[in-house]
């Protein structure tokens, strides 16, 4: 098993294709996405009850070496800006296969 | 204001149905259309008015009114976000006063069609053409609110998405798609086609209007608790808003001698305001606008302000001035 | 028992179609009704089967008949599940007692629409305030079954939801509100909303009935297949309950002197068990008791036993006592 | 070729809202038809051919050349796989050799009620015992691909899956088991069932699959786009494939004395590929070959090429040998 | 990044406005919600193919300041208690924005 | 609170089964599961639009004491050697109620 960080990305469901166009331009070795996440934040509750994707959020979990960490979190962090959402970065072990 | 034209509108199958839907918010029933069913029905009654409206243009050809009036359509499209934005500037500051006039500028297809079924069965005739008329009205208020949110310099930092992008949202978006490629088959297929499709197009298209609007009852009327941000002057606009436009509308129609059915159609588009296309492309267009002001406003106030007390009283006007 | 009745119910197509989802469970066959696909039809059910109940009533008014069966309907459903709990609390403790009582002192409103299909089959006539029989059946057995279960000291502790939850999960819940807002919509349109709904609410409705047979087959025998809590006393109670229910329903109907289609459905009201809306509110407030053993119960033993067996046999005895 | 055959089946509302789906994926539309809308679509589409061919075998009783017929069927299916695995070893490799085999000698639903539409359209008449050969077609090729993967050695290492449950993936998934079953429920219940589901199985039809093919139009152009591993030698199989089955469909259907009507048919099954049934098990019972090959060959390449093409062609060709 | 600890509660479905009403009464700073999960447990398998919300779980995910930790996992124990489910609570860093 | 292992496999849908028995069958406590999940890998995109199950992904997460690791990482891997997706273990407390 390897060492690896353990990143997941939280926020508007609109921006699931931008954040996940970052991920591919930074080359990460993968990704998997959670969409029709509700939840509450800073900017209210997401019930995601609506017609439009409007109110809803999606999950996006990648798991990378940890030197390229900081080069994701940086290209997420305008998008949370913008948007909102969170970012957890945790360690974990990769089963190699 | 006729009280028959109240009644017959208050006691049809899909008003009544959205009572029942704001009902079961307000007395906290577990009610819920799963989604993605509000999805589907959305996209079939787009579809199918689409289709019927095709259909109908087939069998009319081209007319020199049904120019003339897309013509209007068009100008209306393009000039009602700019009034309202001028109007709401100053009280919700740049963004929030675009993305509002984006969402009254263009058009809420539910309203048009529950205005449709109205005419029905009041048996007051209207053209098929009047959906072209709402397909045109649909995008160019996007665009006019994305123009009017940069040149007033919204703060655009951060932002992330093109004009190309953006007038894809706009143009290509998918209730507008839908809308204006079933419309498109239907003028291919004819009534040939629309033999074919009756059943699905005609047949079943109350039902699945009374479905969609249970639904809309709910989720306006939860949407309502849940809006924080709402405050007088926005509530106060999403009443106005409906009046002010359509009497607009009604003043358009009659100049452009459109028949009473036209006009009450036409009156609806002027006074309705998107609650599925444009929000979403404000969403990714003016992030600064906050969606949980102009959403309610659209969605949780002038929906339902449109379908209950506007439609008897937008004929009643014209039924005043045309006879 | 005559066979006729028997072949003509066993081979019409929801049940077919129910036979059908049970034999790929059994085959383990990957079909699935994905979700919210059942939800959806059994919304659909409840709002057709409503509405055009309230449409019959409309058209017939208020009878005094009507009224008197109403009441013994409401009698019922507040004394079976006493009677139920009565018989179980020694067997299966108190808590799984009150809960599988206001399972089977509620109903079925699939086993009802079967039912009326059937009938309708037969060309044997039946009344629409029926469905109002349903509707006030629903939710009594819920409260008295919570009721039963505190009365008799089931364990509170960690209990966290007050009366105020459970009466409204009892009467507004998502199945009452729209098979009573249905009614009611059906009452005040009447014809006119009949004609105009009637290709949604009729025409594809026994289709729709087949699609979701189709998924309670599934789900039935899935469900009776992973149920590792279902023991001889729980099977057999699912089988003596319908029958010993069956025939009070056929004595109380009867006494009232109701036709035959009436009386049918009066019966199969009360021998059937809800599967839907009373075990989400039994889970609520009484987390108690073990939805492993009232869910199969009701849904994976008792509902296909009314289905398959109990409405033709219902029918020939009424056909016996009434001729 | 006949133009008029080309017109009418161009602009038939199916293909034209194919066209539509394919036109919204091509100018990135977000268009959308959502999860598991498609699914039940495909399911409905299934339990409606599958039902009306069964009331139509009711009908007709059983027939000599209904029974050649389906042994013809039988026997293709058994053969085509072998012969396409033989021509494409060498080229793709054991492994998606024996996938692609499986997947163009297994039949495609949607294009086969396509071509059923299209008939009912030119008022050709054909025989509801095709449904039977549809059905007979879909399974045996699964079998088969896997059967030779393993003969000429596909690596096996960390196969996990048994026979039995290959056997169950071919013979009672849910695509065929829908079919099959709703035949058998057609059989059974013949005229009188067909009356109380007419509205429901053919009323709505066409819309449906209207709906399904717009969903399809998406999809394959979507799939089409995203596919990287596609070569030419992959995209030169899926137009060849349905011209040589084609061609071989109509030599048997002459020889077998067929209609017009029903040697489209019997044409369009050896002609199509399976994109659902087929792909899912290939998936588990090949994990070596590339679902990124088999997939848009049949979904993106083959079935546009039947539909839009295909279908005309084949019926200019019948036209032809059979005047 | 800022370290926080990352809570995971499943429980059932039939709980989930309850965990949140919890939270809420907490004042967290928000959290998420995957609805429509599976499992297994010690009270059966949970394979949400019922009609009712009756054998589904949910997952709900908040991210919090260590000191809230011990708050938030007392509140939501009882919930556990009487319904069942599972309880996680990892380190993790959080992306400020 | 009680350290465990919080192992997450995120691997094709068709496998879910599978994961399922072999997790069963190797006693474990528990396991929650989400489907559709979809995401990027080596195998490339597995966007979730299709009318069969084949390109999506699910995935599985189980809680377990350290001491079981290894056995379920072992038996796990196999699954993600012929489907791909990956599987991350990482530390966990676990609530004890
Ligand atoms: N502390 C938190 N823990 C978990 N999820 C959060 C948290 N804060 C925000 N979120 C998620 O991020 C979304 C957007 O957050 P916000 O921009 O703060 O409104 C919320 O709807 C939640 O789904
Ligand atoms: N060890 C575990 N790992 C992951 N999820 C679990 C575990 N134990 C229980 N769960 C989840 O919690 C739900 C309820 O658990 P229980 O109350 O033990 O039946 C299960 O259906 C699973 O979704
Ligand atoms: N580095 C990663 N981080 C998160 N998810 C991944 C990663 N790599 C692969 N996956 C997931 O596993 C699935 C299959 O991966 P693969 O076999 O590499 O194509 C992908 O579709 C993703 O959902
Ligand atoms: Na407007
Ligand atoms: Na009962
Ligand atoms: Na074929």
């Amino acid at each position: 098993m390897q060492a690896i960080k353990r990143i997941e990305i939280i926020t508007d469901a609109l921006e699931t294709r931008e954040v996940c166009r970052v991920l591919d331009s930074l080359g990460v070795n993968g990704y998997s996405v959670v969409r029709d996440v509700t939840g509450r934040g800073e900017r209210g509750v997401q019930s995601g009850d609506e017609l439009t994707d409007v109110f809803k959020n999606s999950l996006v979990l990648t798991a990378c070496p940890p030197e390229r960490l900081s080069d994701i979190v940086d290209a997420i962090r305008p998008i949370l800006k913008r948007r909102g959402g969170i970012c957890l970065v945790s360690d974990a072990q990769w089963v190699m296969h | 204001m006729d009280t028959s034209i109240l009644v017959s509108s208050l006691a049809s199958p899909p008003v009544l149905f959205f009572f029942l839907g704001a009902l079961a918010a307000w007395l906290r029933s577990d009610l819920e259309i799963p989604q993605p069913v509000p999805k589907l029905l959305s996209l079939y009654l787009l579809l199918a008015i689409g289709f019927k409206g095709g259909v109908e243009l087939n069998r009319s050809g081209l007319e020199t009114q049904m120019l003339i009036t897309l013509g209007a359509a068009l100008l209306v499209a393009v000039a009602m976000p700019i009034g309202t934005f001028v109007v709401l500037r100053k009280r919700l500051g740049t963004a929030n006063a675009a993305a509002v006039a984006a969402t009254y500028g263009s058009v809420s297809a539910v309203t048009f069609i529950t205005a449709v079924t109205l005419l029905g069965q009041l048996q007051i005739p209207s053209s098929g053409w009047m959906v072209a008329a709402m397909a045109l009205m649909e995008s160019p208020a996007i665009v006019i609110g994305v123009l009017l949110a940069r040149r007033f310099g919204a703060n655009e930092e951060g932002h992330a998405h093109g004009w190309g992008e953006l007038l894809r949202e706009a143009f290509f978006n998918g209730s507008v798609f839908v809308l204006v490629g079933s419309m498109v088959i239907g003028v291919i297929t004819g009534p040939s086609g629309e033999t074919a499709l009756a059943p699905f197009t005609s047949g079943i298209f109350k039902g699945m209007l009374c479905l969609f609007l249970l639904d809309l009852g709910l989720v306006s009327a939860r949407r309502l608790a849940a809006s924080r941000e709402l405050r007088a002057v926005h509530c106060g606009y999403a009443i106005a808003a409906p009046l002010v436009h359509g009497a607009i509308g009604v003043a358009i129609a009659w100049l452009l001698g459109l028949g009473r059915g036209d006009a009450l159609l036409f009156t609806v588009l002027c006074a309705s305001a998107s609650y599925i296309a444009v929000p979403a492309a404000m969403r990714l267009a003016i992030p600064q606008a906050s969606p949980g002001i102009y959403v309610p406003m659209a969605l949780a106030i002038t929906f339902p302000f449109n379908v209950v007390f506007g439609l008897p009283l937008y004929l009643a006007v014209i039924n005043h001035f045309w006879s």
